[in-house]
Order: structure tokens, then C-alpha cells, then sequence
């Protein structure tokens, strides 16, 4: 039932919005189909997830917002090929994703993941954690150490490449897993809650170099936060989940142009869809 | 600084002052309880012969053919050991059903396996190293085992997000991160290596410091006998060292090698 | 294996004795003087003396075909051939009386008859083998149940001799070499000679059936060199040429202390012949052959019915 | 579920599959090559010969010191491991001055060391038990000192900010995180520890299934001996496999336990 | 001189601020002198803090907030016992608590922390986890386990008393160590980022927990946190920290009365603490 009015305002409000700028309202890019993913542990059965229909198109980004323990990160893990869902299917450009338990890696090509934990690897330092992926696909060494070094900078840790991560706070540790996740100009770029760790100041310079990234390279990126403010200003759609068991209780447009300078948020339409979300997600208390 | 410069010069210090100390006690003992000259001789009687022993150059063809087996044993069981330890880790229900098979192998008394390995492999080097293989491999099997499979799931997260090939799984995360694992294993394995050679040498040939051993202990000469023992020792000390060197070269960033100096500031 | 003997039966060539002992022991003088004095190269053979971790390996690696020939104690080969029908031919005798002894504190507990035995342990390098029989056939032969003795393995280690001055052990078993070291190293330590008691304890030069139709000539080769050896031993009444022959190729305690090599390899010489300098070396007689049989049979130590006259086979030793 | 009940039903498929695979190799190769009875017999007579020596209540009794030797030794080098190696997990200094005495320990050749044992202890079990806990000791003591260096650092933070005694962190922290390596180092210990008391009865003593080893070997009985060999593998695997069920008992939250099974949905 | 100006707002806005409701200006509870401290690597020194001077009144309320990698997590720990300050003296009620590198423990009791991480112990269910401090301490089991389901229920996790963390997602984790840290019921409470894994309403509603727990148990808190709006709402001082090395740039006193309502928020006041913190936090930019 939420579900149902779910889907039925993604609709209506995809078609309005000014979404992307490059190929406008483009071929679906990723396609969840009635996704639902129960945990099993020895003394209990959770409904992490529950119904989940969703359609991002190519080059969208789609900001994620709901309580804590609603199922956000469950989802990411299922769309970046982690996590098989316990019923549904996962389509990215219209292929399969999942085969019952297994993972069809050739669907996930050119992804970059962005863990709510930063997950570095205490054996490289900062530049060789940024360049893992590109070392991965084969770049060379010059090339790779430059694109780190520049990766660095952008995230606000230029001087730091060669230190350890044991040698990082915390937020510096999140902004490298950052760095790492955009070192390939990934196309379908998936982040959980990414600037969770960091300040204000460095988090809006961060919004406004995810939303140039994204555009420039046409990326479609799905983005969970716990602040609605951030996911009204980045998002083409904002989706709501609903906790225990995780649904889509709204997917809501935003309608202003991008790229969007900080300024939108002081205008009269901005504050009342952050508002409304926020009331939205307030009611989800009594659940 | 100086205090990490004075841990670093410790060993040093303490190694020569203990082996004092023990000296010391050993002709305590010896003196105190009058033991016979043929059960425990003197450690001065003991360093005379030692010297004898050292001056020899056929014992350091005895030390190099035993080195030479422990270490190529050592060896066979360290790729061996790696190898089956990822697959077994990654594969668990073929660990189940080879673990019975691996265990039964380690316990079966190898005095009963001389014979075989005689008539496969002859009289020479070959039983010896094929000896200390078969004793190092299990701890590094099973340490790397433990390893491949205490590896971080978030650290694995990130590798098949990056649609990494298993090999690059496993050069880049799995075998990093089972490093100190695997050095763990390695220096028990080194130990065993050598306890393998020294066994294979009793049972069979005429060559390598077991052998000699083997020999002095028949000729009754206890202080010869002591003195090779504090030979082996002594080598068993070396190769243990070059591991635990290699550890310290290979996994710099492991709590167990940069130590708790960050700990308390 | 690469030690595995070549050549045919046409003799001139390599081959392997394999030696249940170490090398590093006079129970192998005559071994060790055929390949230190060349005895062996003059009839054309390149021997190397190979040693194996106790009788059975020595008999397993034999009956698996790398090497031709080793020497075992009778009552081992008696054993492998009526307890499994092992295909083990004896083609020499070289020690007529037992090479081991019991070596006992004179201040403890003196070891003087086989009745000293009883209710008391005795320790044996290992349970089951040579050594285990014979303290069996002391007891035996005096008519005295072998259980009434107690065995505890040992390692023939310099300390071994430290249980029996504590009270542990009464004796333990070695051999005639070590017995001799025992002696010299302390004046407490008194040599219980089995000899006495028993028989059937002569060792014996072993090769397989297939051997000893398919290697005649090496074995042949073989026997001779070593009838020199040991004759030219028996001649050298001071042992003083063969004590110089062997130091110039080997090096070990008892060869070393000249008091101690010229006591063992005086007693070693008396068993080669039994004490009767007249009878040929290396030659088995039947009689006392079937005899030692007989005195195992009767002791329980190996099944009877046996025919031992097809056991052994004199026709490879030199006819000078 | 499926997937997991055939997952736990799949040794009791596969063991037997492997076993009977086994034998069959054994004897083709008995049979290929014509070897002796006396170095390799055939499986039907060495079964032939379990039968007999298994009805022989004698085998129990010896089977019994074995077990208990091992046990007792195994568990001395269990206690005195952990403790070892946690205060030189903790205690760096300490553990670079010691560590020379205590590899030295371990390469030394015990044979050498029996006769002093038997002087010490007699020729009962003590000496034995003492064989096999040092030969255990080493593995489980390296892996509790790799244990309680790996723990991790936040974790110990939280302890130190609630002023926890020594104690307490031992039993709440470090205990539980360093589990999973003791227990690794208990599975190779476990085997030391059984290959130690063979050693030592083969070296001394009438008592024990090492001692049957050497028995059936010198009295010449391949069969008897082979199915001896059969017996200790087989209490070597139980004695294994309890210690690998006490891990299951003990840390089901490790991954190495629980296994990867959420790795993948 | 950065730190002098500090102290000197400190000190004329602790005579006039509300402050905490009993005792008002009570005694110093922790005195910071001149703390300083330096990072050794191989490759560099890192200058991590610097001349903090900080004088913080029993059952007093600190927010610390200052822009990712400037020292908070770092003078936390130095405060917890847990890292030795490089210069400088931190007195707890006039006792020292560094003698060079050692710890005195004694002058720590009654200890809450909060870390960035929530550093939880797989092998304890969430109500072991929650109950640890109590069981260190020796309380009962019954006892124990009573206030652990309070708690779990207080942090929004009644239900998963008996789930162990890796059920978990991360902002209920996070919920799991703020529960751990109170459960002992604190003298003193130091937090370090602890609401930085939650939803907005999780986070609002732990604030207005925080603050009822702090004035009902008079604790001193010590709270690090990026959210300046939270930072004011909580504290009664905000302490502004600037990046490389790590100083006390302005104490700002905060003097609306306690306990605060949610609609605080809305005063006109109240705002333009905010907006002048953000502007202070935005030149530390250049820097
Ligand atoms: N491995 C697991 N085993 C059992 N339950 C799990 C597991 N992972 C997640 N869950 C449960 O699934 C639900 C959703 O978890 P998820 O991590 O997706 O939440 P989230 O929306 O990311 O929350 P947060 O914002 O706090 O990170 C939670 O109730 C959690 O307890
Ligand atoms: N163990 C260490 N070794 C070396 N440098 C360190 C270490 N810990 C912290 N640092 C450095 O000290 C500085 C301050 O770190 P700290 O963790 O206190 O920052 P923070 O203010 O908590 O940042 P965040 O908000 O990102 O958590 C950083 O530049 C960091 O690189
Ligand atoms: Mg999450
Ligand atoms: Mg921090």
C-alpha cells in the first residue's frame, strides 16, 4: 500500500522534475522490483526490507532518508552486488543483478561504494587507499599517484597522502573512503551516509563537489543521509523509507535547477519540502 | 626516542646476561646435586668440547646440510602451507571433509613412514626435507586458515564493490591482512622444520647435526653431545630470527610488530 | 633411489650395505676395515656402508629391494622367516657368540647369573628387538620365567648408566663397545656376559632371494672382501696395523681411546670364531645353526616347525 | 537452511568417501608394485590385525596412558601458554630478552633431554606429559601473544576509560578477542602435543600406544604395527576434534566459526 | 594569544551565564593548562593541539566543535586518561592527571565516554555490551541487567537487548555505546561525535535525553560534536577550535536557561549564535 502511492508520486513527480541536465529524463538505470531481505539469526527473524519498487534513471541522484536501523544500509549493500535480496529482483540497465544468491559482477561494472564505515586498509597509506581501485583496473603507477594526489586535495587532505590511516581522525578516515569511491569516475556511485563524520563547513564544500562530480560525469548516484536539508539539496528524488519492516513510504521531486549554488536552500519552496519531510518522517515515531 | 632506541638495544643486553645467568645456574646444578659427568656435563667441560666441535670443518658441512633440508622444508611447507590455508579457508566445506584426512596425517607416527620414504625418496637430503615439510606445514595451514578467514567483512565489502578478481582479493586484502597470521604460523613452522630435519637425520643417513647427535650420543661422549645441541640450538635461534626479521620487513603496520608505543602516547 | 645398487651378477660395481647400526661403532670393524684397508675395491666392489634406524628398517629397506645385504642378529632373521615367511637367505656367519652385554653397578646390584635377574628391570634400547630376546633367553635357558624380569626402554644415552647407580635399573643391555666405554668411564660399572646363557644370538650377513639369484657375483665380491678384512685382523695379533687403517678413514670415540678399541675388537675377533681359531670365518654350520633354532623354539620366542637347513647358503664365501 | 543442514551432514558423507578411496589407493599400490609386507602391508590384514588388536583389552589400557599423558600435557601447555603468552604479549621488553631462551627450548633435540627427564621424573608418565605440554606449549603461546597484540586498540580504549582492573580486561577484552588465535593454537598444539607423548614412550617406559609402535615394529609385525598407527590417528582425530568442538562452543561469534555464512545473504 | 582572548571570553561569560542549576558556578571540575600535543611518525610530527587553557565548572555542559582533523578526538582522549598530553597539565578537581606519560587513575572515576567509533564487543549481546560498566564495577546481575533493557528502551532499542552488534546497523551500534557510557551514571561524560550516525529525529530526541540526564545527575559533559545547532543547544559553552595546530579560538557562552525546549531553537537569539559560530568555523578555512 505504501508501496502503491509510492511509486504512484515517483511517477507523477519524474515526470516534472528537471532532473538531469544530460539526456534528460534517460533509460532506467537501475530497476527495483518488489525487494524485500529478512535477516535469520538464531533467536530472531528481521524484515529488514519489505516491497521496495523503485526506478532511478540514468544520470539521476537519489537521495535516501529514513530512521536509524530502516533498512538504507541493507538496500545499498543489495545494490552494490553484496547482498542477495530475500525476494525481488534488482535490474541495472535492464539486466539482472541478482541470481538467487549469486551476484552477476559483469552487471556492476565502473560502481563506486561509499561504506557508512570507512573501511581503509591500514597497509597502504592515503594515496595508495585513494588509488586501489585504479590500481585494480590496471592504471599505471604515474598515473594513479597523480589522480590520488588530486583526489586528496579535493577531499581536504592534501599533505596527508603518505600518512597511515591509523595516523587519520575520523573524518579524515570517511573523506579518504570518499576519495577512493570517485577515483574511477564511477558511473552509478552508491554512498552511505559519506559525510556523516564531518563538519559543516567541509560537508557543504562536499555537497557541492559530489553535485559538480556527479554532473560532469553523468553519474547516477543513490545517497543515504540523516540530513534532510543535504538530501534535498543534492537529490533529484528523495526517498523516504519507513522502518521495521522497511518500505517506501514517499519518493519525493525537488524541483530546482542544477546545478544548485548553496543559496537554493534559502528559498521559500526548499524549506518547505525539508520541512515536510521532516514532519513526514516524525510520524514514522510511532511505528 | 630513547626509549624506543633502548628497547631496540635490549636484546642485546639481556640475551648475553641471561645466558650468563643460565650458565651460571646449569653449573650450580650440576655442582649442588653432583650430577654425573654423563647425564649433565659442566657447562665449562661442555664449551671446551663446543670449541673442539666449531674448529671441525666437518661439522659445518654437518650445519650446512642440516640448514640446507630445514630450510627447503621449511619452504615447501610455507607455499604448501598458504596455499591449502586460503583454499581450505575459502572453501569450508572442503576443509570439513579434508580436515579429518590433514589431522590423521600429523598424528601418524612418522617412525612408521621412514621405510616408505626410503623407498621413494633414498637415503639422501629428500626424506629429511620432505620430513620437516610435513611438521612445518600444519601450524602455517592452519594459521592462515584462521587468517583468510578473520579478514575484515568490511575490508571485503570494499574489494568486491571494486569487482576485484579473487587474485586481487588476495594479494591486496587476504594476504595483507593475513600476514601477521601467517608469520605466527611461520615461526612455529620454522621451529617444527627443524624439529622435522633433526628426527629424519636420527632415523636415517649419515649426515646434518642430527646425525650427529645420534653419534655422540652413541659414542658416549656427553660433552660432545652438548655441544652439538647448543649448535642446533643455535641455528634453530638463527633461522627463527630470520623469520621473525622477515615479519618485521613485511608487516610494519601490524600492532604486533609497531608495538604499543601509540598506546600510551 | 640414487644409493640403489647397480651391476648385475657379473660383480665390479657399486653396492649398498645396509647397517642396522651406526658406523660409529667396532661391532662394524669388519665392515669398516674391508672398506678402509681397500678390501673390498680389490675384488672390484665400491661398497658404501649405509646405516638404518635399528633391524626392522635395515630388513624392510633389504626385502624393498635398494640394497643387497645387511648383517641381523639370528634371532631377528628367525623371526621375519617363521613369523611371516620373509624371503631372507643367511649367506655368512661372521660372530659366533652374542655381541651384547649386560652392564650392571657392582655396588647396587651385580649381575653375576641369570637368577640376579629375577624380580628385577633391566633396561633394552627397545622392547620386542634383539636385545629384549636375549635378557628372554638367559632367563630361559636357566629355566626361569622371562616375565620375572622387567623391561623399561632406554635411550643408549651417556646417562643411561646414572639409572643403574640410582637403583632404577639393575643393568641395561649394549653392546660389546659401549659395554666397554661403560667400563672405562666408571669403576662402579661390572659387564654381565650373556654368552654364557646363550646360543642363538650370532649375527648373520641377510640378502633376499631375488638378491641372491640376481647379485651372486656382487655378493660374492662382497663376502670376500670381507674374509680378508677380518683375516687380516685375526693376523694382526697387536691390532696395532688395523687400528692405523681404520683411523685413516674414520673417527670416533672407541676407535679413538686405543685401550678401548683394542679391548673390543680382541673380544669382537674371539666371537668370530667362537673362540676356536681354527674354524673358518663366515662359514655357517648347520648344527649349531638348527641348534640356536632349537633354543628359540624352545623358549617361546619363535614358531617351531621351521626348516632352518634351507634358511642359509654357504656356496657365495670364498673356497680358498 | 538446506544449504546449512547438508553443509553439517556433509563430513559424515565425505570422511567415509575418502577413507574408502584411501584404502583402495593403498591397495592398488600394494599391489602394483609388489611391496613387502613387511614395509607397507596390504589394508585387508592390517584391518584384520585392528580387529585383534582392538579385542585386546591390553590395547585399551595403553591406549588409555596415551590419552592421559596427552591430556595432561596438552593442558599444562594450554595454562601455562596463555599466561606465557599473554604477559609477553603485554610485556614487549620482556618477550625480546626471553624469547632467545624460550626458541631455544623448543629446537633443542629432546632426545638428548630424556634422560634427564627420566632422572627428574622416572619412568612413568611425568616425563611424557612433560614432552608432549613442551612441545604444545610453543604454538599456543605464540598465538595468544599475536592474540592479545591484535586486540583491538578502541576497543582497549573502552576499557581503560571505565579504569577496568588488569583483570577485567584480560577476562572481558582480551580473553574473548585473543580466543580465536588460542584456539587455533590449541589445534596445533593439540597434535604436538599427541606427537610429544609418542616420542616420549617411543624413548622411554613400557606403557602406551608409541611404545606399541615400537614393539610391534622391532618384534617384525607390519600388520600389528599399522593397525597400532591406525589406533593413534584415530585418537589423535578425537582429541582433535574435541578441541575444534570447544571452538565452536567458545567463540560462536568469530567469523571462523560462524563462517561466511552472511557473507552472501 | 588566540587562547588569551578565549579565556577572556570564558571568564567574563561565566559570571553572567545561566549555567548549571545546582551550584550554580560550582568549583573547577577539570582544568586544562597550556595542553599541547605532538604526533611522532616516521615520516612527520604532526602538532595535533596546542596552548589549550580551559577551566570547566562542575556540572558544566561543554560543546567542542571544530572542523574535521583540529584536535577534538585528541583532546578528548587526553582528558580520558587515554593519550598523554605533550605540554601542559590537566587538573581533574585540582588533582593531576598526568605524571608525564602515566595515568593516575584514581582521579578519573565515575568516567562516561562516548567514542567516535562505538568500539562494541561482538561477543556481548547489546545488553552485556550496555551493562559492562556496571559489571566491572561488581553490581548484581538482576540489577545490571534492569537498567541495560532502561537503557536499550532510553536509546530506542528495546527489542534488540539480545541481538549482538553485528545484527546491528551503525546508528544503533552507535545508540548501544551512548547507553554503555550513561549506564554507570556518570560524574563525568565525555562524547565524542555520538550523535553523528543518527537520523535528525533519533538525534533530537537523544539531545533532549542528554540534557535531562546531565541536569538530573549534575554531570559535567564534555560534548564534541559538527552540529553547531546542537553544540548551542546543549552546551553551556561552545569551545571553537581551529585546525593545525589545534587552538582555542572563542569560548562562546550560550545563556539561554535550562532545561531548554526543543522551540529554543526558534529564538531569534539563538539563531544568531549560530550563524556567528558557523562564520567563526567558515574563516578557519584559509588556515
Ligand atoms: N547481518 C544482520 N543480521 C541481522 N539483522 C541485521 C543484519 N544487518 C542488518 N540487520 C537489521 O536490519 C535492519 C536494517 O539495518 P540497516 O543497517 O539497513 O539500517 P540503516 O537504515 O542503515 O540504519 P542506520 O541509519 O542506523 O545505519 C536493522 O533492524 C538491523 O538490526
Ligand atoms: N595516532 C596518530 N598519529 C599521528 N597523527 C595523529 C594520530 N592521531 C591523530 N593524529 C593527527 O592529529 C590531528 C587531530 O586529530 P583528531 O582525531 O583529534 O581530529 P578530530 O578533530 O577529532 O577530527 P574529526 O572531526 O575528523 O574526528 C589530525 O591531523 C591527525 O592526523
Ligand atoms: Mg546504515
Ligand atoms: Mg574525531
Amino acid at each position: 500500500m505504501a508501496a502503491d502511492s509510492a511509486e504512484m508520486v515517483e511517477r507523477t513527480a519524474g515526470a516534472r522534475q528537471a532532473g538531469p541536465p544530460e539526456g534528460a529524463s534517460g533509460p532506467a538505470k537501475l530497476e527495483l522490483i518488489g525487494i524485500g531481505k529478512e535477516f535469520h539469526t538464531k533467536r530472531a527473524h528481521t524484515q529488514a526490507l519489505s516491497g521496495i519498487d523503485l526506478t532511478i534513471r540514468d544520470g539521476e541522484f537519489v537521495s535516501v532518508i529514513g530512521r536509524s536501523g530502516c533498512g538504507k544500509t541493507t538496500l545499498l549493500r543489495m545494490l552494490a552486488g553484496l547482498l542477495s535480496p530475500s525476494t525481488g529482483q534488482i535490474l541495472i540497465e535492464g539486466r539482472s543483478l541478482w541470481n538467487g544468491a549469486r551476484v552477476d559482477t559483469s552487471v556492476v561494472s565502473q560502481l563506486g561504494v561509499v561504506f557508512q564505515e570507512a573501511n581503509l586498509f591500514p597497509w597502504y597509506s592515503v594515496a595508495e587507499n585513494i588509488a586501489l581501485p585504479l590500481r585494480l583496473r590496471g592504471d599505471g603507477k604515474a598515473e594513479r599517484l597523480a589522480r590520488a594526489y588530486e583526489l586528496a586535495e579535493l577531499v581536504g587532505l592534501g599533505g596527508f597522502e603518505r600518512s597511515y590511516p591509523r595516523e587519520l581522525s575520523g573524518g579524515m578516515r570517511q573523506r579518504v573512503a570518499i576519495a577512493r569511491a570517485l577515483s574511477i569516475r564511477p558511473k552509478l556511485l552508491l554512498m552511505d551516509e559519506p559525510f556523516g563524520a564531518l563538519d559543516a563547513l567541509t560537508r557543504e564544500r562536499m555537497n557541492l563537489e559530489l553535485q559538480r562530480i556527479a554532473l560532469a560525469t553523468a553519474a547516477t548516484v543513490v545517497f543515504i543521509t540523516h540530513d534532510i536539508t543535504e538530501a534535498v539539496f543534492l537529490g533529484d528524488r528523495v526517498v523516504h523509507l519507513t522502518p521495521r519492516p522497511g518500505r517506501i513510504r514517499q519518493v519525493k521531486a525537488i524541483e530546482f535547477d542544477r546545478p544548485r549554488g548553496i543559496d537554493v536552500q534559502t528559498e521559500p519552496g526548499f524549506g518547505a519540502i525539508v520541512r515536510d519531510l521532516r514532519h513526514a518522517l516524525d510520524e514514522d515515531e510511532g511505528r | 626516542m630513547s626509549r624506543e632506541r633502548s628497547r631496540k638495544l635490549l636484546p642485546w643486553v639481556s640475551t648475553p646476561l641471561i645466558l650468563v645467568v643460565f650458565f651460571a645456574l646449569w653449573e650450580l646444578f650440576v655442582r649442588v646435586y653432583d650430577v654425573s659427568e654423563l647425564v649433565l656435563p659442566g657447562p665449562a667441560t661442555v664449551l671446551e668440547s663446543l670449541v673442539q666441535v666449531v674448529t671441525d670443518p666437518a661439522t659445518w658441512d654437518h650445519a650446512r646440510v642440516t640448514a640446507t633440508e630445514t630450510i627447503a622444508g621449511f619452504l615447501i611447507a610455507l607455499v604448501s602451507g598458504v596455499a591449502v590455508g586460503v583454499v581450505l579457508g575459502k572453501v569450508p566445506w572442503l576443509e570439513l571433509s579434508l580436515r579429518p584426512m590433514i589431522v590423521a596425517s600429523q598424528v601418524v607416527p612418522k617412525v612408521a613412514l621412514i621405510p616408505l620414504f626410503v623407498i621413494w625418496f633414498g637415503f639422501g637430503m629428500t626424506s629429511k626435507v620432505i620430513m620437516a615439510a610435513m611438521l612445518a606445514f600444519f601450524p602455517i595451514m592452519l594459521n592462515v586458515q584462521l587468517g583468510v578467514r578473520s579478514v575484515d567483512p568490511g575490508q571485503r565489502e570494499v574489494m568486491r564493490s571494486l569487482n576485484s578478481t579473487r587474485w586481487q582479493t588476495f594479494t591486496h586484502l587476504e594476504l595483507k591482512s593475513t600476514m601477521p597470521y601467517v608469520f605466527a604460523g611461520m615461526e612455529v613452522g620454522i621451529v617444527l622444520a627443524i624439529i622435522g630435519t633433526i628426527v629424519g637425520e636420527y632415523l636415517g643417513g649419515n649426515e646434518g647435526l642430527g646425525y650427529l647427535v645420534v653419534r655422540t650420543l652413541n659414542e658416549l661422549n656427553a660433552p660432545a653431545l652438548f655441544a652439538t645441541i647448543i649448535l642446533l640450538s643455535v641455528l634453530g635461534l638463527l633461522l627463527y630470527f630470520v623469520v621473525n626479521g622477515l615479519k618485521r620487513f613485511f608487516i610494519p603496520w601490524h600492532e604486533s610488530v609497531y608495538g604499543q608505543q601509540d598506546a600510551n602516547g | 633411489g640414487s644409493d640403489a645398487p647397480g651391476g648385475g651378477s657379473g660383480g665390479g660395481g657399486k653396492m649398498t650395505f645396509l647397517s642396522p647400526i651406526p658406523l660409529e661403532t667396532l661391532s662394524l670393524a669388519p665392515e669398516l676395515l674391508a672398506v678402509a684397508g681397500g678390501h673390498f675395491n680389490k675384488h672390484g666392489l665400491d661398497v658404501t656402508l649405509q646405516p638404518t634406524k635399528g633391524t626392522p628398517q635395515a630388513m624392510q629397506t633389504l626385502l624393498s629391494g635398494i640394497a643387497p645385504i645387511t648383517r641381523l642378529g639370528q634371532i631377528d632373521v628367525m623371526t621375519a622367516i617363521t613369523g611371516t615367511g620373509q624371503p631372507l637367505v643367511n649367506i655368512a656367519t661372521p660372530f659366533r657368540t652374542s655381541a651384547v652385554r649386560f652392564v650392571y653397578s657392582k655396588k647396587n646390584h651385580p649381575l653375576e647369573k641369570p637368577e640376579d635377574l629375577v624380580g628385577q628391570t633391566m633396561g633394552v634400547p627397545s622392547e620386542g628387538g634383539t636385545s629384549d630376546k636375549v635378557v628372554s633367553l638367559v632367563l630361559a635357558g636357566a629355566g626361569l620365567d622371562p616375565k620375572q624380569t622387567k623391561r623399561q626402554v632406554v635411550g643408549l644415552t651417556p646417562g643411561t648408566f646414572n639409572l643403574v647407580q640410582q637403583g632404577r635399573l639393575a643393568g641395561y643391555v649394549v653392546s660389546i663397545d659401549t659395554a666397554n666405554i661403560v667400563t672405562s668411564q666408571n669403576p662402579d660399572a661390572g659387564v654381565f656376559d650373556p654368552t654364557r646363557y646363550v646360543k642363538s644370538d650370532t649375527q648373520v650377513y641377510v640378502t633376499t632371494k631375488d638378491a641372491l639369484k640376481q647379485q651372486a657375483g656382487d655378493l660374492r665380491a662382497f663376502l670376500a672382501g670381507l674374509h680378508d678384512a677380518m683375516s687380516a685382523m685375526v693376523a694382526d695379533q697387536t691390532l696395532d696395523e688395523t687400528i692405523k687403517q681404520l683411523r685413516g678413514r674414520y673417527s670416533f670415540g672407541t676407535l679413538d681411546d686405543d685401550a678401548i678399541a683394542k679391548a673390543s675388537l680382541t673380544m669382537l675377533r674371539e666371537s668370530w670364531t667362537g673362540g676356536d681359531p681354527s674354524k673358518p670365518l663366515l662359514v655357517t654350520e648347520e648344527a649349531a645353526w638348527s641348534g640356536s633354532y632349537k633354543e628359540l623354539t624352545d623358549a617361546g620366542l619363535v614358531k617351531a616347525g621351521g626348516s632352518p637347513a634351507t634358511w642359509f647358503d654357504n656356496s657365495l664365501l670364498p673356497t680358498s
